[in-house]
């Protein structure tokens, strides 16, 4: 079992025929995925590793019935591949690409919001993807690191989610489920929405967030994290990063004294959560939870 | 990337701001001409891109145009906060009744712009929010509507904004709203907006920072001259495309993302003290991690070197060509210590190794930092 | 009994201390409308003609529980007091500022086409505004042209909404309500849905509509006509126009032949209503419609 | 406002469409030097603001510079649809391999823009939408989403466009929906677009229309001359704020509004010819209806004017004040029959009288307009 992605999964990848989307899309197919479609305007009727590649998601969908997308567009086509994906009726999307302007991550916000009726759920900008160790992934995390099993892993950090689950793979430890939320300043979904699917899953039996320092995600999570059954644990990064990243007076109003790393530990640890002080940690902690 | 004031003043006035009349100068000379043109008494600002400069003497009125040179001499080239001034504005120094604060930046997990205004401007604005939490008024303005007139009127009002100065604060709240948007920007700001004796209202310092991932596209806004303050190892970091931040330790630390680094640090950080923070991004190739190592090395005193990468996106045995290209041809002399995993790692491992590199095969990055303490005792 | 508006409504007036503003309060009033407040911001607590003023309409409506608002503000503050308006609760708005840009009114427009859960009728901009025969009105409609009835008068029109409410007068033929829906290229209601509201009135018998040459809103009213159990005559200005409105090349694909004189006339004749070859024509129709 | 061709390519070019090198001459002298510049061969196009210029032979190509002022000194000065040439566009000839057609309106009914685009470009597309309705392609946009770029590929696509240049059309289509947006046009269209030997596109007319209403907020993007083609009359109602077209009849007629107007003249025109359409709209003053006089006696031939008020947001009694001023000051020859009703109506009949005014007191126009027909018989 799993959260949003398993082997079924019909997957279409958006900029398929690019250097990093060919690439990946090898990688992924290697892994195992089920990626039905590739998208590159222009490019219709050409096959990429053996994937058909279409003029449009929507043509993609309608021939591949596609039900999730992953993107390797040029940031700056970010915006439109979005519109496309949703209009084209794709509930689960991973942007992978990095350098967006926020001014258009918040027009996404803003739709998503305003969706009714339907539950669209995407990961990114700024994501390594998600990977349901053994069954498929989407995105660029190296296969290599993960090995099935029961813990459920949400980052903010591609890198340190790797780190994470190299550490128990490493120990002989499985994971569910791994999903990066993105790094950006505005995230597509919240961290609440992501682990209550892991609370939901029948796979998952623990969870490790990998936070780092800023954002008020960790925070504004610890209400829901009240009301779960299963243990969390959370690293936060970021006790020796230098104040340079602030942003300016407006920015430290609105945080307040919340977004630092001792903030988000003595809020997640008053909401019950096993706070980690360094990645390596959370092996006794998974011990200790029956891992 | 952060403006200057005078550069975002410029933004401010042609956007319809009102904006005090002002002169950019290099030089005692230029700073005399410029009061004798604008006609004193003037104050002289140094421009520079951290806070608290008034408080480090870098903000000061002049009454004629020949203490303007004298208050310019001691500003151009004095430091603040480690960075040496070049310039200072010169402007029309005006008297006023109060003084107002307007802000706007981008609220990050709510994923919308926040307007926020006080009647307590000009001092620090967290002191305000730390002394007067009722003073300030804050908005979140859903992106497809915009914010409107009435609701800046109403926000205005309900901080304490004077009553005849309602309307025309709002007016000014709103044109800083569409600088915000048209600019991409992070933050937009006025502090103080001052009510002036004849109660005609001025920004009389402005601030704005540009989403650096949205420079290409906003074309002519953004100011011609890309120079900011920063060291010569971040302006060296900036151009090769890597983040680099300088910090005071001995320890050079090279990572492949901004979370992984940060947690690098940590760890190194309980024994050690790391000389900067270096994370490449997704975009590592053989010629980055050659520029990479070449900007490491322009670091003195450096007593090793801790290389930290994964390969998802990143090609990192393209990577490890770079450094032990650099190592070949300029010999470095300190230990390196890496923790490369993921797509081609033990090719990774065996190009490192060929340049001398001490690799560790192990996942925790405990364990590579623990090899970093072995090597350096 | 009437549509959209009677003596009792709560009326509030948007820039009601301008010029024209306390005028038409003025006469407003004389009319016997109920109106409770005025809105102009910096004149909060001035009366104009004994009706308080309030510095925003959320003030205003809090305080008198007013529910429809008529408009004599700029044109260029009109989109400003909409918003406002229509957020403050208010469900029937009276534009009556010509002049508006197009480009403002299609962004009302946008936005009361995604509400929900809210009917909200807007009137004009450019509008007369909306009388009740004897009861009440809100806008500009000279009071002395009225008498009370059973004929209700859809206009986009307002010189030409007096002409027809004059004739019919004049021959001791009353009115319900007397509706201008505005006579900018894009209305904020539609003429079908100012109709759903007479054929639901018991108060109202038949009912005339005063068109003009271009647009399609008799047209797009058709199939709802034919629907209709109350007589319907329409009378259609605009034979002798000149050519000179015409919206170039794009303006006229999109209209086709739609939008003439002649194509007005056939279609709602097709549709059951009796057309009218000048207003005057008025008079034997409502004769034999039992007025 | 509708713009000349050079005026609207200018900005098309400003907000980054492809468009020819150009240069607006009053002479064949400047068009001879224009070719030389450009190079020849050139087109020389008439800037008229009416439609048809082709075939009324305001476009023509010549070889040469020397070709070029022959053109020029057929087109300056020639006559197209009543309206005199005054300057010349002269472009850079280009060979094209296909025409196509973009342009952007306002649906009045929907509230929306509307896209349309037919690889049919060229011709007449009233022609096309008549002929190949099939080839035109139409889309509806959300003003709170706007045209995306995916969404203008798949319209360019489905019309029939040429499948190499799918994504460059679209890409221009969304420029000019941007355009659109910011000029708040009521039309915006280029046409031909066309395909030129080596596959790239060249925007070569440009036709944009900007709102009279919003005129006064687009600032800087108004093209400095507002001097339009437009007869000596129209020119003078639109300077005094009225709306005013002129007409081949004799009856001048004033209405304070379009509706009240376009059925006046319905009613007149059973009989009698309209010499104009006037209308005032809401902002009648003693001023404007003497200035409103004094335009409508301009007109010669004139046998009698008849004018229809209704006093809801206008003062008549104060437009007739001023009707009543310009007869007795000027003298008026012609009767003159007036219909005015609505608040203070009364006063406004005896001042109206005081003039020598045939007033009507009854509410149809017909009522009046038959003792128009009485008085002239």
């Amino acid at each position: 079992m799993s959260i949003l992605l398993n082997q079924k999964t019909r997957v279409l990848v958006q900029g398929i025929t690019g250097k990093i989307g060919s690439v990946q899309t090898h990688w992924m197919l290697d892994y195992g995925t089920n990626i039905v479609a590739g998208v590159t305007p222009g490019k219709g009727g050409a096959n990429v590793e053996g994937v058909p590649v279409f003029d449009s998601v929507s043509e993609a969908v309608v021939a591949t019935g596609a039900e999730a997308a992953v993107f390797f567009v040029p940031a700056s086509f970010v915006l439109d591949a979005f519109f496309e994906t949703v209009d084209a009726g794709i509930d689960l999307i991973v942007i992978v690409p990095e350098h967006l302007p926020v001014h258009d991550v918040m027009i996404m916000h803003d739709y998503l919001l305003r969706q009714t009726g339907r539950d669209i759920f995407v990961l990114g900008p700024t994501t390594p993807g998600i990977t349901t160790a053994g069954e498929a992934k989407m995105g660029i995390m190296p296969g290599s690191l993960f090995k099935p099993g029961k813990i459920g892993i949400i980052s903010r950090s591609g890198t340190l989610a790797y780190e994470m689950t190299g550490i128990l793979t490493d120990s002989g430890i499985g994971q569910s489920t791994v999903v990066g939320m993105g790094a950006d300043p505005v995230a597509l979904t919240s961290l609440a929405n992501i682990l209550k699917r892991y609370e939901e899953d029948p796979g998952t039996d623990a969870v490790v967030i990998v936070g780092e320092v800023g954002g008020v995600q960790e925070e504004q999570a610890a209400d829901y994290i009240k009301r779960m059954t299963k243990p969390v644990a959370a690293y936060i990064a970021g006790r020796f990063a230098p104040e340079g990243k602030k942003m300016g007076h407006a920015g430290a109003i609105i945080r307040g004294t919340q977004g630092t790393v001792k903030s988000k530990c003595e809020t997640l640890g008053a909401a019950g959560v096993t706070i980690l002080d360094t990645p390596i940690d959370v092996l006794p902690w998974a011990k200790k939870t029956g891992h | 990337m952060k403006l200057y004031e005078h550069e975002a003043a410029q933004i401010f006035g042609e956007m319809g701001l009102p904006v005090p009349e002002r002169v950019v100068v290099y030089s005692p000379e230029e700073a005399k001409a410029a009061a004798e043109k604008i006609g004193a008494p003037v104050v002289i600002k140094a421009q520079v891109l951290v806070g608290s400069r008034g408080l480090a003497g870098g903000v000061k009125a002049a009454e004629t145009p020949e203490e303007a040179f004298a208050v310019a001499s001691r500003i151009i080239g004095m430091s603040i906060q480690g960075i040496k001034v070049e310039k200072v504005l010169v402007t029309k120094k005006v008297s006023f009744q109060k003084e107002l604060y307007m802000g706007i930046t981008v609220d990050g997990y709510r994923g919308q712009p926040v307007v926020m205004v006080s009647s307590e401007g000009g001092m620090s604005i967290e002191e305000v929010a730390r002394l007067f939490p009722e003073k300030i008024g804050t908005r979140h303005v859903p992106l497809n509507r915009g914010l409107m007139a009435f609701e800046a009127r109403k926000l205005v009002k309900d901080a304490g904004f004077p009553a005849g100065q309602i309307g025309a604060c709002a007016d000014i709240l709103v044109k800083l709203y569409q600088i915000f948007l048209r600019c991409n920007a992070l933050i937009a700001e006025i502090n103080p907006l001052v009510i002036l004796q004849d109660g005609t209202l001025m920004a009389i310092d402005a601030k704005l920072e540009m989403d650096d991932s949205a420079l290409k596209r906003l074309g002519k806004l953004v100011p011609k001259d890309h120079v900011r303050n920063e060291t010569p190892m971040e302006k060296k970091g900036r151009e090769i495309g890597v983040t680099y931040v300088e910090l005071d330790g001995d320890i050079g630390m090279i990572a492949s993302g901004a979370g992984l680094g940060m947690a690098t640090m940590d760890i190194i950080g309980k024994k050690l003290r790391p000389a900067n923070f270096l994370e490449t991004g997704g975009g590592i190739t053989e010629e980055l991690l050659y520029k990479t190592m070449d900007l490491m090395m322009m670091k003195k005193g450096l007593r090793a070197i801790f290389i930290n990468l994964y390969g998802g996106i990143n090609p990192i045995h393209e990577g490890a060509k770079g450094i032990v290209r650099y190592i070949k041809e300029k010999g470095v002399k300190i230990p390196i210590v890496a923790k490369a995993l993921g797509n081609r790692q033990e090719e990774t491992w065996e190009i490192l190794r060929s340049g001398g590199v001490h690799v560790v095969e192990e996942v925790p990055t405990e364990k590579a930092v623990a090899k970093l303490f072995e090597v350096l005792s």
